[in-house]
């Protein structure tokens, strides 16, 4: 239905053209700003009416997968349904006009909201205090890690600087560790998909700030040798971050803290379901045993009495400081609160059951009809990876075409070539909203796929063919840069 | 169960596909004891008319008043389209548009921003975003640093005069990779950073400057001779910028000696204050830094057919490529933002947003003019302004707030803690949301509660 | 200009190809003396910041309060989803389903909304909606009188236990046709209408019965002997339903003798209370009457290519084909709402209406038991009830609602001005929105109310 | 990218599935209602989670073509943009919470939009009184009808009983009249379009109540000699009303009160830009003559001081009466409220100046293109008709395929067959909101569609090929019924 393509908003633009009602009037007084501080030309922004801008984004809009309209089963994404309750609460006009540097008096609503969502993530994460101001997992990994890094230095242990990380890491764990100053070590994984140990133990030392994990890890499968994991770790001095991201797994199961970690973060954009709105905002809350709490990044919500307040350098001396301007993305935090009380107890234990129980499923079904798991005889978590090694092989058709190819299917793809130690895998993650039915589907087009890879392998390869774009040509995308349009008509140019 | 479609018999059915007995089977490979007891520290689970209640009733208690605070979140009119729009479920319940051909919305949207950013900022290229404003710099001065190409250069310029807020996150940040913000005093009498401030700095190996335009008092710098002093040395130049002051301020792009990376926060551009957040960071940078910058991009390309359409590139930046090499750790951004700020830029368009830069600057113009009136008030600064001013009181600003507050005003930011050297200082905004009455109203009440509290 | 794109260019453009000198000439064949003046009446233009100040004012004023009022109109929980889905652009902004390929999202909507109808009611078929339910059974009765194909027979039975505005509205439409509406008693014990008042019409020529279950005073009346009465003399009989008590009460399709055409207000289906409209009036009949039915109708059929697909049909029955023999004069109906009510119906499916219903029918019954226990107020009926009653009091009851009022409670309808009959009478309605502190909150205050005038 | 076609919500339906969190809690008490008066068989609703009944809802929306997707140029129903900001501000929560009978002191906001919205409609209409009950435009006639009648019998004249209806009328004209229990008198229209005077003059007499007129008429052309007519009606003793649909041809331009109409409906759903919903809500506020005021519905929205409150029977003796159980469509409404102060006074005196203009365009291309204008000669009002009948002669290529074959150019068709009068016709009505460039690809679209009608017109005929669905069989439709899905899988039986 929605037209195959849609122009650039600025083939639109009409000079004088403009949706008049949006703007302000006539601001009646003089500009008091020095002629040479004046900008000479206006910006190139397009000149439409509202309707116009109305009907290019909601066709925009159309050209999309989602999950309101498409099963989109993306490992390590947790692409459940995003209530829509947890929106509108959110967006209530009271809670939208707030400044963030109003008056206490005027925020113990929200105040309320965040305070009890720490309680809340503390609880189900086993840790002793909550910050939430990092927005996104990664935001978190870096507080996490800084806080090791000052939990270290505060003891005077300043030649703890190296990161472990295992093979299968998510590259933001890595990348964190990095940007933390921290160097980082990578440890390998077995063939049955859980941590080396002996690599492990060869790996920890004097140097050793800490490691990095996630449980189940990015292989889709439960490192069951995790207190030895904690027991190696910190007895060499080292301390451990779990990466939240894969919570959903575990929610109301198991909780990190008990597994032996000191620092976790979590992804309130997967496992607490605020929405991934095409690539952000999140928010990568950060829970501590009681050794890293004075480091934890400010602001917090304390409580005194009846009455909720901010505490800020002055309560946190030692904390390693500030991610954000103000307050992290507290609009974020407020959907997350709405869906765990939606949940409540019962119903978070009750995400990590049905998480697994499709994950399972699907697993036992894709390998009755004849693709590889990359770790049979492992129970599959949250998700679950197929390798599609000999397809690739034998009829020339990659993980990739697959993932292409179930486009047609109108299934959003699983993530593909990641992890990266999995060679032409698929990391499918069904989550706990999808029903059987759907799941169904997805082993239907899977094994129509496989069949079309033997008969008419072309097809497969150059799939999609009902999208408004056919496929589109990455390596160009890269090497003949263009990225902004301009109004000369000339994009950007060629880097050197 | 909430969200979890099973019933009893797709369950039953499940498991016997997978061969288990139970679900809890389905968690064997956990140690028995770790797995948890109930979730206690949990309240049952409310249905979503108790929820709707409860936050209803929560939202109540947080009432707007009259604000004229600004420092770096700023109220601006929300067009009702911009909201509709970017929660179309098809925006909002998207992932990263890594599958392109099923993301060509979100893709071409964000070019389209991209495009946008680019052209308000005079740079070549822009990013799909970062988190807020305040990391945004921390991301520009490590890239900075990058640019510099000196990895010995670990000392940055930061004006006093950036928000205080925005140079602790870039120290937070920072410090780890061993950059140093050394702090550039501001003039007492303008409120401008003046050139003649770095010239103590002539020599040194920097790897950075930054400047705020404008900056936290609201004043308008003197970019020129800043970004020259700079330019001159070789030395990067980084510009935090307000977006919709640049629909009325040269921008970083054309300044004498143009920046080198601009960032800014984008929350001005349709996105409510909503407490700090989700806000939108914005970078821009000139083509040639491209592959030095952070976060994701969205490029034009061509599909099988030769026809064109959006997908992500340089991700050879990122971590999920580059791991430990990458630019960046930052994965997700602030998506939708983006949505929501292409939105408003496309709605208010070039005479729009000129228009709205006018009447902050008018009205700001207009609510010094009616405070300073006011005995006991005087502003802190003369330099040129945009939409923000410091005022100085005649006695501690905190009480005063409070009383302001008790008439349903925010009066703006006491400055007492970050600047204790400007004595009682105010610091306010005004945007094109604040009429002439509303002006009008704030002094009323400024000067009763100042009068009050002198007669008492 | 708002919401007109042309340019000064545009303008220009298009008049050369009109060959028209100005746009004024376009209007040379309108009188010129007809030609208005300026539109002096009319404000000024407001842009959207300022008509969202105004409204949001406006909207302040009109404060909620702890309600307990029904009368037609009921407060029911509405899910997020419901309106989310409903005010999206495509069913927002698209027009009645004329073409119908390009409208499958409403055409299937109203189709499954249909099925809905049908089943809840029991009846076989149901249209695509009414304006309202007294509208509906203005419809009814006219559909119901071209059932009995007696030209003669004018006369209609309409209990006084009908919601009065129904009746008075149902006056007001069919009194054209010379249908007269005669006014059935109620028993003054039980709240129900009677079968023996019914007798005295035996062997008249009557050309409908109409029955609403629960009645305007929430009594459940004897449905299957008063729909017996009417199937024996062969007269059609009309069922005014409240749609959530289906899910509890045996719908007018397995009445003894069923309903012939079934209407109600779906207002409570998902739809806001906005102070009376829009609402969503729906009808249901007989698949042997279907001929004779009001309003549009969607129905499935195949393509071209022999695939399944809905579309618009028996548009023969309507006006703009039949014009003045069309069953009825409706166009426009309540589609949005049509749309709003299936979303609300599908989320809350068969179990989730089952709670709503007996929800609102257990916290009615507190309601009533904690009213009554306060000295002064008694139940004015025996009658079973669904999820409302009315209460006497010892004295008049609007300065009693006034002082409720004044603690932000809306404590029922007063029923002084429709049954001087009852006295002190007071409707009360308690749905699931209520809790049992808010019936609690709500007896304390009329204890009190009612203590302090005694007292006084 | 929608799915061809989305099953049927009731296939997603499993027995114990819900979305759980919607429903109340189980209450705790008895039922105490008579056994016998229970329902046995719960209704067949569907039993779907919240994600399902999301994600089938946001498929099904986006089958739909619509103002904020498409062109719509559907003649005769103002398919104009409906900002955004009308929509948001009718539905605050304070106003979408009031109950209908609360008290006055509890609906002052909403009652100074609709006071305020009474004295904007009388001015743009010239009339007296406005009452805004009527909850669409048959419903307004309606009561403009009654009014009509009731004048005429409280002066006793018993017998004027005779609605007059031109036979362009639009078909809720003629139906309205004999809702009515009026007579229909239908009068033919000149080949210009203009009204036949001669005809006029012999169908009025001591039995005419009054006539029904659209001015500028469905035929869109102005009726020229209004002042003639409403003479002629008047010296007959008639009373004229005016079918507002068309106003938005006129507003700000002419006032239907000046031409001489006593009374007057105005679709809010047209003219002030509430949105057609896919069928309604819409609103048929009702101005008229100080001579009609006292039958005006109630209720109507008074001012005393400073306050405003409902007029209803005590204040209003004469009124026709209710139309509805409370006041209408007050959201509907409120929409139109806010539509018309963001316009104001200068910018409703441009939205037929620029109706006008697009349409006169429009025709002028199309002329040019060599289609057939219905009514050559005469200026377009905010619509025009061509007649395809050369077309349907020489090609056999009906209105009706030129109209699906549209829809295959991504554009709403216009309205086919309708005014009756006409053959072949299309009526085009682009509305002020669109612009040049719309226009223009309309044209092109139209030249396309006549070149492929010369060389292919069999892929005309067969139209549309790109949409969800291809051409529904209409005829099957009314023959085979099928209007509700049941269980047991039957559907509706053809009735005898
Ligand atoms: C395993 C894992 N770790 C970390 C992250 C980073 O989280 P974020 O994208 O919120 O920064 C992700 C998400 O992409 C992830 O899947
Ligand atoms: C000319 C004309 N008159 C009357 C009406 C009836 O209005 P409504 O559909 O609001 O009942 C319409 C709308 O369809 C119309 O176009």
């Amino acid at each position: 239905m929605a037209p195959p393509r849609e122009p650039l908003i600025f083939h639109a633009s009409r000079p004088g053209r403009g949706a008049t009602d949006q703007w302000p009037r006539e601001p009646g007084g003089a500009i008091s700003i020095p002629e040479g501080l004046l900008r000479s030309r206006p910006p190139a922004l397009p000149e439409v009416s509202e309707l116009d801008a109305v009907r290019h984004f909601t066709r925009l809009s159309q050209l999309n997968f989602s999950v309101d309209t498409h099963f989109y089963p993306l490992g390590s994404c947790t692409m459940k349904y995003n209530p829509k309750a947890c929106n509108a609460l959110a967006m209530l006009p009271a809670f939208l006009a707030r400044h963030p540097l109003a008056p206490e008096s005027r925020g113990q609503g929200v105040l309320a909201c965040l305070h009890e969502l720490q309680g809340m993530l503390g609880e189900v994460t086993g840790m002793q205090a909550v910050a939430l101001g990092p927005m996104a997992g990664a935001q978190g990994e870096f507080a996490g890690v800084a806080m090791i890094l000052a939990h270290h230095r505060a003891r005077g242990e300043f030649a703890r600087r190296e990161i472990i990380v295992p093979e299968a890491a998510h590259g933001t764990n890595p990348a964190t560790a990095r940007l933390c100053g921290a160097v980082v070590r990578e440890i390998p994984v077995g063939a049955d998909g859980d941590v080396d140990l002996e690599a492990l133990r060869a790996a920890v030392g004097a140097g050793t700030a800490g490691i990095m994990l996630t449980n189940p890890s990015t292989l889709g499968v439960f490192e069951r040798r995790i207190l030895q994991v904690a027991e190696i770790v910190h007895a060499a001095g080292g301390l451990l971050y779990y990466d939240g991201a894969n919570l959903n797994a575990i929610v109301g199961r198991v909780r990190p803290a008990d597994m032996g970690f000191d620092v976790v973060h979590v992804n309130l954009h997967k496992t607490f379901s605020t929405p991934h709105g095409g690539g952000g905002p999140g928010a990568g809350a950060i829970g501590v045993a009681e050794t890293l709490a004075p480091y934890l990044p400010i602001p917090i919500v304390g409580r005194e009495g009846e009455r909720y307040r901010w505490l800020t350098e002055r309560d946190l001396p030692l904390s390693i400081g500030r991610l954000s301007a103000f307050m992290g993305n507290v609009g974020v935090l407020l959907r997350a609160y709405v869906y765990m009380r939606l949940l409540g107890r019962e119903g978070l234990s009750r995400v990590a059951e049905h998480a697994a129980l499709n994950a399972n499923y699907l697993l036992a079904r894709l390998v009755r009809a004849g693709f590889e798991a990359a770790y049979p005889g492992r129970r599959a978590s949250h998700e679950l990876i197929v390798t599609l090694r000999r397809e690739a092989r034998e009829q020339r058709v990659t993980a990739m075409d697959f993932a292409k190819r179930l486009l047609d299917y109108g299934m959003h793809a699983p993530t593909t070539y990641f992890p990266l130690l999995v060679p032409e895998c698929l990391l499918i993650e069904p989550t706990e909203t999808e029903s059987k039915e759907t799941l169904d589907a997805f082993v239907a087009a899977m094994v129509s796929i496989e069949r079309e890879a033997r008969e008419d392998p072309e097809r497969v390869r150059r799939a999609p063919h009902t999208l408004p774009v056919r496929r589109l040509d990455d390596v160009r995308a890269a090497k003949r840069l263009d990225l902004a349009w301009t109004p000369d008509g000339r994009t950007a140019d060629p880097p050197r | 169960m909430a969200f979890i479609p099973h019933t009893a018999a797709d369950v039953e059915a499940m498991l016997a596909v997978i061969g288990a007995r139970s679900i809890e089977q389905l968690f064997e490979e956990i140690p028995p004891d770790l797995r948890s007891r109930p979730l206690a520290g949990i309240p049952q689970a409310l249905n979503e008319m108790e929820i709707t209640r409860l936050m209803s009733r929560r939202a109540a208690t947080d009432r707007v008043a009259l604000s004229f605070l600004g420092a770096g979140a700023y109220e601006h009119h929300i067009p009702a389209a911009v909201w509709a729009l970017a929660t179309r479920g098809e925006f909002y319940s998207s992932y990263t548009p890594y599958q392109a051909e099923a993301s060509q919305g979100t893709l071409q949207a964000t070019y389209e921003f991209q495009s946008m950013i680019a052209s308000l900022t005079g740079m070549q290229v822009a990013n799909a975003s970062l988190y807020d404003g305040a990391s945004a710099l921390a991301e520009a001065l490590l890239m900075a640093a990058r640019i510099r190409r000196r990895p010995e250069s670990r000392r940055v310029l930061v004006p006093r005069a950036v928000h205080p807020h925005y140079r602790a996150v870039a120290r937070c940040i920072t410090s780890h990779q061993g950059l140093r913000l050394e702090e550039v005093a501001y003039d007492a009498a303008t409120g401008r950073t003046l050139v003649e401030a770095l010239e103590p700095y002539d020599g040194e190996d920097l790897a950075a400057v930054a400047i705020q335009q404008p900056n936290f008092f609201g004043v308008l710098e003197d970019v020129d001779g800043l970004a020259e002093w700079a330019g001159r040395r070789g030395i990067p130049l980084v510009a935090i910028v307000n977006p919709i002051s640049l629909a009325l301020l040269r921008p970083p792009g054309e300044w004498l000696a143009g920046a080198d990376v601009v960032v800014g926060e984008g929350q001005p551009l349709g996105i409510p204050l909503s407490s700090g957040g989700p806000y939108l960071g914005f970078m821009a940078t000139r083509l040639e830094h491209v592959r030095q910058m952070p976060g994701r991009i969205a490029g034009r390309t061509l599909d099988l057919a030769g026809d064109e359409g959006f997908t992500l590139t340089l991700q050879a930046r990122e971590q999920h490529i580059r791991r430990d090499r990458a630019t960046s750790n930052i994965c997700t951004n602030q998506g939708l933002m983006v949505t929501a700020a292409t939105v408003y830029l496309s709605l208010m368009g070039p005479q729009g947003l000129r228009r709205v830069a006018e009447s902050c600057h008018v009205r700001a113009g207009e609510l010094v003019s009616a405070l300073t009136g006011i005995p006991g008030v005087r502003a802190a600064f003369t330099g040129p302004r945009f939409h923000e001013a410091v005022l100085q009181l005649d006695r501690p600003v905190e009480p005063v707030l409070a009383a302001l507050e008790r008439r349903d005003i925010l009066g703006g930011l006491d400055l007492a803690a970050d600047y204790p050297e400007l004595g009682h200082a105010l610091l306010v905004c005004a945007t094109e949301t604040k009429t002439r009455s509303d002006i009008e109203d704030f002094a009323a009440a400024l000067g009763a509660v100042l009068e009050a509290r002198t007669a008492a």
